[in-house]
């Protein structure tokens, strides 16, 4: 589910732990509680988490077959059309030679691949974001450090401030705390 | 006529061609619907300005080529020439081919020619102790003189002027000699054959010249007779020597060449039997050879197996071909030889068939050979007042021991006229600029004596006059050079002057003139020769330079950088050895030494020189120029300081001190041993090339591209190729090849888009040499163009290796990939800054390349552009010989056939199919346009 | 912790992103219409002459023949400029005064020739051949356009290499009787297809005329 | 908690490089000299473009030197870095991290390096974009048959690559060195740089698949890289570079030499910024090892060449063969003989490995080999091929020895820039592969 505009207050609930697998554990209990719209945060990748958020989502990998199959087009195809645009007799090649034209065939399929994905990745994950109401939360900046977090946003359907509040604090963490509302960038 | 049958006419002639219709017919049709007309257009040039003419000439077209028959003047010889004029340039020289002596070949000195007229270190102005003036002054002078003169009867005039064969200025100087008595006429010639003078005198007891009929030879044994190599009579010498050549490749008769020689020379190299000898050997030998000939038992005692084998298989070769045997003596071996050379040549009753005879063709100095021992003699008796020079530089160009910078400080009035400010010049109280003979009217005799009408190819640069009009001038008379000329024949011609002038200027040559034929007998015995002299030391060598001659041609950049047939060396001479003699002494190729005879010495680099006689070294005249400004200036040593008036080409008692340092040569092929390898090839008379054939089948990955017609192809023939250069020069005047100097031909960035490879291979002191030319092989499957990434190196229909020099970018990954490295880079701009002569002798149809840039040889595709166009206009195809390589043109041995391989009558298809045909490197596998004929080894060997 | 950013940072910062991928695109844009354009083809564009002589007066209306001045263009490569003989052959009998013909009358006296600026110039590395052209039928106003109504001279065409080679790779079109070549004004040609459609194709046949090898190099690089 | 414990101090010790960096005084001498070198290097290229190429020692037949063998042998040390991430990243060989992000961008300024050379070496240099497709007035396009196409091709591709693997690398450590950083400045700047990345789980789960997948592309792309450049040689009928071995013989070349500066700066770092407990003795060892085996396989390539032209028996390549052996430039094959594989031997043993000093001199004997094998291939096969008549010599003049130092400068000043910086460690990775592993050592 996605995660509702900042400009909503409030915003949703935030809350800290100090180990990964409180975390883990912390999201499957949402979860198992019928929470759905929420998300977790950690200064590395969790093995479980993906599977814990229940995200199954293949979109990078396609996109970096597209690319893929596109390059290798784009390259072949080039090399098709320039030689066919101005025909020029080299060293006793034939005019279209499949065996070199091979090489920058490969070349363009890799920077297109590799391209996609990226590019893909840093689209579907809405970055750049250099402003997210997540960032104010206290401690919010050990998130890259040695903090793992929690949120649940207001849009989730049995989002109702004081319960979520109560199950939040029922994972022990250290603390949980309101996410402020900020406006959302155009 | 109405659309509807003009559209049929159309259909009819289009329809009427299988493919390839008889296209006349329908021109005709055409010419017959629509009446052949008219258009206009716009000039297409690179230049902003463009300047009409304000009084056109007439048929002139705008960028139209024209052609003049004259001659360039070579050591007194006329060299006939057409020269090829753009727009009113003259842009390049080609042998006459109406003209017998040349038929239409050239040599390298001739090529370089055009050079010379352009030269921007030409003298410009009169100068009076250095410092110009106005021609004026030195007319006022002259007037003085005259009077003077005119009361002194001419006492103490000395005009000394170079080998003369101009009518005009002969009759001139006899006028002169009749207006004042007491003057006197020398001649100064540092590299003519004096000693043949002599023999002659000794022999008929006058002056004849030789007039050696190779191809009528079946045997030529050459005693030190380098007649293949550099020199006026090289043109004619090889052309007849190609033709023995292709008579024996062809079976039509036999022809061998057997050289002895203590230094290796083009002719040695051609010989199908080189024999190492020292000079005294050689005359040795000649000896023996005569006397084996009179009592038919050779004296073989004192001779090496080596020699005593070659004698004894030259004089049953002479012996067997009789009348059709000729023996020949270098120019440069004492007279006593020459003259015991010719009595062979008689007693084989060859004189009037190999070897014939006819007037001197240069007209000798009242004092012969002697000519500039006596003037010495006279200004040291105090008897020379006044010494005019004209056309000649005796400060530099004479003996050591004549030492004539001192000598003409003594005399009182000293005028010298030249083309360049040389030494003489600079000792001379005036100093006036010549005309360049290419801007001049004027007459000379080619070497067989028929008259060559000099007409200038374009208007003299420079305020400079010609020779004979300055003569004129000091008689008292203004006229143009051409009115003198018109004179000297309308005397001569009478009525038919009109005629006979018209013709003698369509075709470079007046009809007729040609020296008369002597058959003349030798008088007297045979004067006993000095027996070879215990070789006390080493004995010297002196030979005229192959590149720069006696010096004539060292400020000519081309003929500097053109590299000596052997050694290789550019801008430059060294003193060659053989190994044994730097294996004895410990020398190394580049080592400095001191040479000396006598009182005279010179330091040089020595060069090892496989095949090198190890009693002897050898030096070239034409260097240690000394006079300022000159290109040659500080290059090489001056061999003349090592000569004597007396004997001037060998001298013994040789002295030779390492100097201890080490100087760099300039050289284009460090590396000349072939190392087991089969670039040249040689065959047996009448077998194949080993592999020779198979080059094509080779396979390829790929392919095979159908063989386009007209399709171009080379074949250079290595049995007939003397490496002569001729090809290289002319290669640099047609398609503008840059000249990069000393330093960087050290650093190996020559330019030549040809280059003639020299090879020894076998035993190092005896080896057999090979030439080999090496322009690009336009190969079918170019590697080069696989490398280019910007398709600059790429492939034309008819078979070209195209260069597109305005699309490199320099990556050189051609030149990398290229197994013959022919191709060449531009390193620095070197075009940018040449002066404004050189660029209007550049050839418009040839691109001037920028820096950063590739070039190499493009089969002069600018030629066959030129036919492509001429053909199409007429509709029709390019014809075999319509399209000729500016290598192929210059070449007298026409060892380099080019043309159409796609049509099997073509010169070059039949030279494919010959046997003989091979391809250099055919295991890089890249199937090269340009193949090659195998050398043919000499017939003696296989009966035995 | 507190936010580092705005809101509107972001907002800036896509704006800027989007600025900078504009800009990219103008940059290409601007480039490759520079390239075609008539600052760096010089057509349309006069060039200052000695003389202002209009080809419209003497060729449009006095309709003087092409030829009479630039003569050598039937046999040359080069079609030639006229000499100031050429010139005089007219003017020394009308507009005899002119102060315009001044330089003219001047470069007869000094014999110096008229520096004439060129229009239809070639860089020094194509080689460009005016017989072989008019031989097959490729009439003046292809090049030169309407010359007849240039009072002052001017470039009509961009001399680049892919106009040159529109032509070498498809003659036809552009081939027209040869006698008329100096014709300026084919309008009614393509007006009648029935007659004049296959010309073009009949005569590349007659003439041999292989597109493929005109567009080789060496056609027009040496 | 023992592991937050850590997770602290690992992210205090990487990130407070950036923020407050220990030696300044040693940076600015190493910086100052770097920015020397980049004058040289402006000095030697203004000068070429001025005069042309004929400044350097080229010649026919020699008409490539050292811009070229330089071009191979920095090509090659950027070989390791995208090598080392991407394939140990794949075969999931945790050990990588504590590497990774220096050797990447050690790769990238390498790259830059190589891609300039053949640039400089044009004949005009101003044309260098001729080699890219473009439309154009002329309606030509480069000639893709040509090996120099497909390296263009390669280099730019490679270079793009490297980059954004590197970028996407190093955005969340970004983001700790922004949440550490102190003055508005830095956590602008930083800020910018990391995206705004915020650790959530849903852009991890994406960036691990990108990550994974470039990763899994990289190799491939690497090996192609250079085996493309050994065509540039191979692809000519040169003796010498004609052979099927060149493509495996350079790309294990190249691994070899990048090892070799990766090791040599692993060992700088890990002593100029005390960061013993995450660059190892353990992650050296496996460096040493992974060195000795690529230069094992290097020596094969060598062994095989001699092989290759013994049983081809062809009189030219066993010329070219003996050149190597005695020819004018046997001290660039004994050279790279030697420096390649004697001293390498020493990593036979462990103590050896353990001695990071040993290993700095061993890696830097094996960069000057491989700088003499690339120049000895380059040699060797030119100044003497096919015909005896155009053999030559070549001598680099002092301009090329002048835009070598210049080269140099090039690498060095971005890469001290990069360490002052950037975080030169991934440390988010270390810790991740801590908490899987749970021995740093190990990790």
């Amino acid at each position: 589910m996605r995660e509702p505009s900042a400009d909503r207050q409030p915003f949703g609930l935030m809350a800290e732990f100090c180990a990964p697998e409180q975390l883990v554990h912390a999201v499957r209990r949402s979860r198992e509680a019928g929470y759905r719209s929420l998300d977790a945060y950690s200064p590395y990748p969790l093995e479980e988490m993906p599977q814990a958020l229940g995200m199954n989502g293949n979109a990078v990998p396609w996109l970096c077959l597209a690319g893929g199959v596109l390059g290798a087009a784009t390259g072949y195809g080039l090399q098709l059309f320039t030689n066919d645009a101005y025909p020029i007799a080299t060293g006793g090649r034939p005019l279209f030679a499949w065996q070199p034209f091979m090489l920058i065939t490969f070349e363009l399929m890799v920077l297109f691949a590799v391209g996609f994905t990226i590019a893909g990745m840093l689209v579907l994950n809405h970055l750049p974001r250099l402003h997210h109401p997540v960032f104010a939360v206290t401690d919010f900046h050990r998130a890259s450090a040695d903090r793992f977090f929690l949120a649940i946003f207001c849009n989730d359907p049995r989002f109702e401030i004081t319960q979520t509040a109560a199950f939040l604090q029922s994972l022990e963490p250290l603390r949980v705390e309101a996410i402020q509302s900020t406006e959302e960038p155009e | 006529m109405t659309a509807d049958r003009q559209r049929e006419r159309w259909e009819r002639a289009a329809a009427g061609r299988p493919g390839g219709v008889d296209r006349r017919t329908v021109l005709k049709a055409m010419a017959a619907s629509l009446a052949l007309a008219g258009l206009s257009g716009c000039g297409a040039q690179a230049d902003e300005k463009a300047l009409p003419y304000v009084r056109e000439p007439e048929g002139f077209t705008d960028g139209g080529i024209r052609w003049y028959a004259t001659a360039a003047v070579f050591q007194g010889y006329a060299q006939p020439v057409l020269g090829k004029t753009v727009s009113g340039r003259p842009i390049k020289l080609e042998g006459n081919p109406d003209h017998p002596v040349c038929g239409g070949a050239t040599d390298a000195f001739t090529q370089a020619a055009l050079l010379g007229l352009y030269d921007p270190a030409r003298s410009q102005a009169p100068r009076r102790e250095g410092r110009p003036v106005a021609w004026s002054l030195f007319e006022r002078f002259a007037d003085d003189l005259a009077v003077r003169l005119d009361q002194e009867k001419g006492r103490g005039l000395r005009l000394l002027t170079g080998p003369l064969s101009s009518t005009t200025m002969l009759a001139q100087i006899a006028a002169m000699m009749r207006r004042w008595p007491q003057a006197r006429w020398h001649v100064s010639d540092p590299a003519g054959p004096a000693e043949w003078r002599r023999a002659s005198r000794q022999l008929f007891g006058r002056v004849l010249d030789r007039q050696p009929a190779f191809d009528k030879a079946e045997v030529v044994v050459s005693f030190d007779g380098d007649f293949l190599g550099p020199g006026p009579r090289q043109t004619p010498n090889a052309r007849k020597f190609a033709e023995a050549r292709r008579r024996r490749q062809a079976g039509k008769g036999r022809f061998r060449l057997l050289a002895a020689e203590p230094v290796p020379s083009a002719t040695g190299v051609a010989a199908d039997g080189r024999l190492v000898a020292s000079p005294g050997r050689i005359g040795r030998l000649l000896t023996a050879l005569a006397e084996g000939l009179e009592s038919g038992t050779l004296p073989v005692a004192g001779l090496s197996r080596r020699q005593s084998d070659w004698l004894c298989d030259a004089l049953t070769a002479l012996k067997a071909a009789g009348p059709r045997g000729l023996v020949i003596a270098g120019d440069y071996l004492p007279a006593d030889l020459q003259a015991l050379a010719m009595r062979v040549n008689h007693r084989l009753g060859s004189f009037g068939e190999t070897m014939r005879f006819s007037e001197p063709v240069l007209t000798a100095p009242p004092d012969g050979e002697e000519s500039l021992s006596v003037l010495v003699r006279d200004i040291d008796a105090g008897a020379v007042s006044t010494l005019m020079v004209v056309g000649a530089n005796p400060v530099y160009a004479a003996p050591g021991d004549l030492d004539l910078a001192r000598r003409l400080k003594t005399v009182a009035t000293t005028i010298h006229a030249g083309t360049h400010r040389d030494e003489t010049a600079a000792l001379c109280q005036w100093h006036l600029p010549l005309q360049h003979d290419l801007e001049s009217w004027g007459d000379a005799r080619a070497v067989e004596g028929s008259v060559s009408i000099l007409q200038p190819l374009v208007r003299p640069f420079y305020d400079v006059r010609a020779a004979a009009v300055l003569l004129a001038g000091l008689m008292g008379r203004n006229v143009s050079d051409r009115t003198l000329v018109e004179e000297t024949w309308r005397e001569r011609w009478g009525a038919d002057f009109p005629g006979r002038w018209q013709q003698a200027l369509l075709e470079g040559r007046a009809a007729d003139t040609a020296a008369p034929a002597v058959l003349p007998t030798p008088v007297g015995a045979a004067p006993a020769i000095v027996p070879e002299t215990a070789a006390e030391g080493l004995t010297l060598v002196i030979r005229p330079d192959a590149g720069v001659w006696d010096g004539c041609l060292s400020d000519n950049a081309w003929a500097q950088e053109t590299p000596r047939p052997l050694s290789k060396v550019t801008w430059g001479n060294v003193i060659g050895i053989g190994p044994g003699l730097a294996l004895e002494r410990g020398l190394e190729t580049g080592d400095v030494v001191t040479v000396s005879v006598g009182r005279a010495s010179l330091a040089g680099p020595v060069r090892i020189t496989p095949g090198h006689d190890d009693g002897v070294v050898s030096v070239t005249l034409g260097y240690g120029r000394r006079h300022e400004g000159g290109l040659a200036e500080g290059l090489g040593h001056d061999a003349y300081a090592l000569q004597e008036s007396t004997d001037r080409w060998q001298r013994g008692g040789l002295r030779l001190e390492p100097a201890g340092r080490r100087e760099a040569i300039a050289t284009t092929q460090p590396h000349q041993a072939m190392d087991g390898f089969d670039f040249v090839r040689t065959v047996l008379p009448g077998s194949a090339a080993p592999d020779g054939k198979h080059a094509e089948e080779n396979a390829s990955f790929y392919p095979k591209a159908p063989v386009q017609d007209p399709s171009w192809g080379m074949v250079i023939d290595l049995d007939l190729c003397i490496g002569c250069n001729a090809c290289v020069t002319a290669c640099q005047a047609e398609n503008n090849v840059p000249v990069v100097g000393k330093d960087l031909i050290v650093e190996g960035r020559e330019m030549h888009w040809l280059r003639i490879d020299h090879y020894h291979d076998g035993d190092i002191a005896d080896p057999k040499h090979h030439f080999q030319p090496v322009p690009c092989m336009h190969c079918e499957d170019a590697p080069c163009e696989m490398g280019c990434p910007v398709n600059a190196a790429v492939h034309s229909a008819d078979g070209l290796n195209l260069q597109v020099y305005n699309r490199c970018i320099g990556t050189r990954t051609c030149s990398s990939y290229c197994p013959y490295k022919v191709r060449r880079f531009n390193w620095f701009d070197f075009t940018g800054n040449d002066p404004e002569t050189i660029r209007a002798m550049r050839n418009p149809d040839v691109t001037v390349r920028s820096r950063g840039v590739m070039e190499k040889c493009t089969y002069c595709v600018q030629r066959i552009a030129e036919a492509r166009i001429a053909a199409d206009r007429q509709g029709r195809d390019i014809q075999e010989g319509e399209v000729v390589a500016a290598c192929q043109q210059a070449c007298p041995t026409t060892a380099i056939v080019f043309g159409n391989i796609a049509d099997n009558a073509s010169a070059v298809s039949k030279g494919k199919a010959d046997p003989r045909n091979y391809t250099l490197l055919a295991e890089a596998n890249t199937r090269p346009r340009t193949t090659y004929l195998a050398r043919i080894s000499d017939p003696g060997e296989e009966k035995g | 912790m507190a936010q580092i950013f705005t809101a509107s940072a972001d907002t800036r910062l896509r704006a800027a992103a989007l600025l900078a991928v504009v800009a990219v695109v103008m940059a290409l844009v601007v480039l490759g219409g520079y390239a075609d354009s008539s600052y760096a083809t010089l057509v349309g564009w006069v060039e200052h002459q000695p003389v202002p002589f209009s080809h419209q007066h003497h060729a449009g209306d006095l309709g003087i023949d092409c030829r009479y001045c630039h003569a050598s263009a039937e046999t040359g490569a080069h079609a030639g400029l006229p000499s100031t003989f050429t010139c005089m052959t007219c003017h020394s009998q009308i507009w005899t005064g002119a102060p315009m013909l001044a330089p003219v009358r001047a470069s007869l006296a000094s014999g110096k020739p008229l520096q004439w600026q060129r229009v239809a110039r070639l860089p020094d590395y194509v080689y460009f051949d005016h017989s072989i052209h008019l031989s097959r039928g490729v009439p003046c106003v292809t090049c030169h356009g309407r010359v007849d109504r240039m009072p002052l001279m001017s470039r009509s065409q961009p001399f680049q290499m892919q106009w040159c080679l529109d032509c070498h790779r498809n003659p036809a079109p552009h081939l027209r009787p040869p006698a008329e070549i100096t014709r300026m004004d084919w309008s009614n040609w393509d007006e009648e297809p029935g007659i004049h459609a296959v010309y073009g194709e009949l005569m590349t046949k007659v003439y041999g005329i292989e597109p493929t090898k005109l567009t080789q190099c060496n056609i027009c690089h040496r | 908690m023992s592991e937050t414990a850590s997770d602290t101090r690992i992210t205090a010790e990487i990130t407070r490089i950036p923020l407050h960096y220990p030696h300044m005084r040693n940076w600015w001498l190493l910086f100052g000299f770097s920015l020397v070198l980049l004058g040289c290097f402006f000095v030697a290229a203004g000068a070429l473009f001025l005069n042309g190429v004929g400044m350097w020692g080229n010649n026919i037949p020699v008409n490539w030197g050292l811009a070229i063998s330089n071009y191979v042998w920095f090509l090659g040390i950027g070989h390791a870095g995208t090598l080392i991430s991407a394939l140990l990243l794949i075969t999931n060989a945790r050990w990588r991290n504590s590497l990774n992000r220096f050797a990447e961008a050690m790769t990238l300024f390498a790259v830059v390096c190589a891609g300039l050379y053949p640039i400089l070496h044009l004949g005009r240099p101003w044309l260098f974009y001729w080699m890219a497709p473009y439309p154009n007035t002329m309606t030509l396009y480069p000639q893709f048959k040509s090996p120099l196409s497909w390296d263009f091709f390669a280099v730019l591709t490679y270079l793009t690559v490297s980059l954004l693997f590197w970028y996407i690398g190093i955005v969340p450590d970004l983001a700790s060195v922004r949440d550490r950083a102190k003055t508005r400045r830095a956590q602008v700047l930083y800020g910018l740089a990391a995206l705004g990345w915020r650790g959530s789980a849903r852009h991890w789960a994406r960036w691990q698949q990108a990550y994974r997948l470039t990763a899994a592309i990289a190799v491939p792309l690497v090996v192609s890289v250079h085996s493309e450049i050994s065509l540039l040689f191979a692809a000519g009928p040169i003796p010498g570079w004609t052979s099927t071995v060149f493509p495996p013989y350079f790309v294990m070349g190249a691994a070899f030499s990048g090892f070799a500066v990766v090791l040599m700066i692993a060992v700088t770092l890990r002593h100029a910024l005390s960061l013993r407990d995450i660059v190892t003795e353990r992650h050296l060892d496996l460096l040493a090892r992974f060195l000795l085996t690529t230069g094992l396989m290097t020596a094969y390539g060598y062994v095989y060449e001699v092989f290759d032209a013994l049983y081809g028996g062809q009189k030219q390549d066993l010329a070219t063969l003996h050149d190597r052996f005695t020819g004018l430039y046997a001290y660039s094959y004994w050279g790279a003989v030697i420096f390649n594989f004697v001293p390498l031997q020493l990593l036979w043993f462990r103590g050896i490995r353990a001695r990071p000093a040993v290993l700095f001199l061993i890696a830097t004997s094996v960069v000057v080999g491989m700088w003499y094998e690339r120049y000895m291939l380059l040699m060797t096969a030119l100044y003497r091929d096919y015909l005896v008549s155009s053999w030559g010599e070549y001598h680099a003049s002092l301009w090329e020895w002048l835009l070598f130092a210049g080269m140099i400068g090039v690498f060095l000043a971005p890469f001290l820039l990069f360490v002052r910086f950037l975080p030169v460690i991934s440390a988010f990775e270390v810790k991740e592969a801590l908490r899987e592993t749970g021995d740093l050592s190990h990790a």
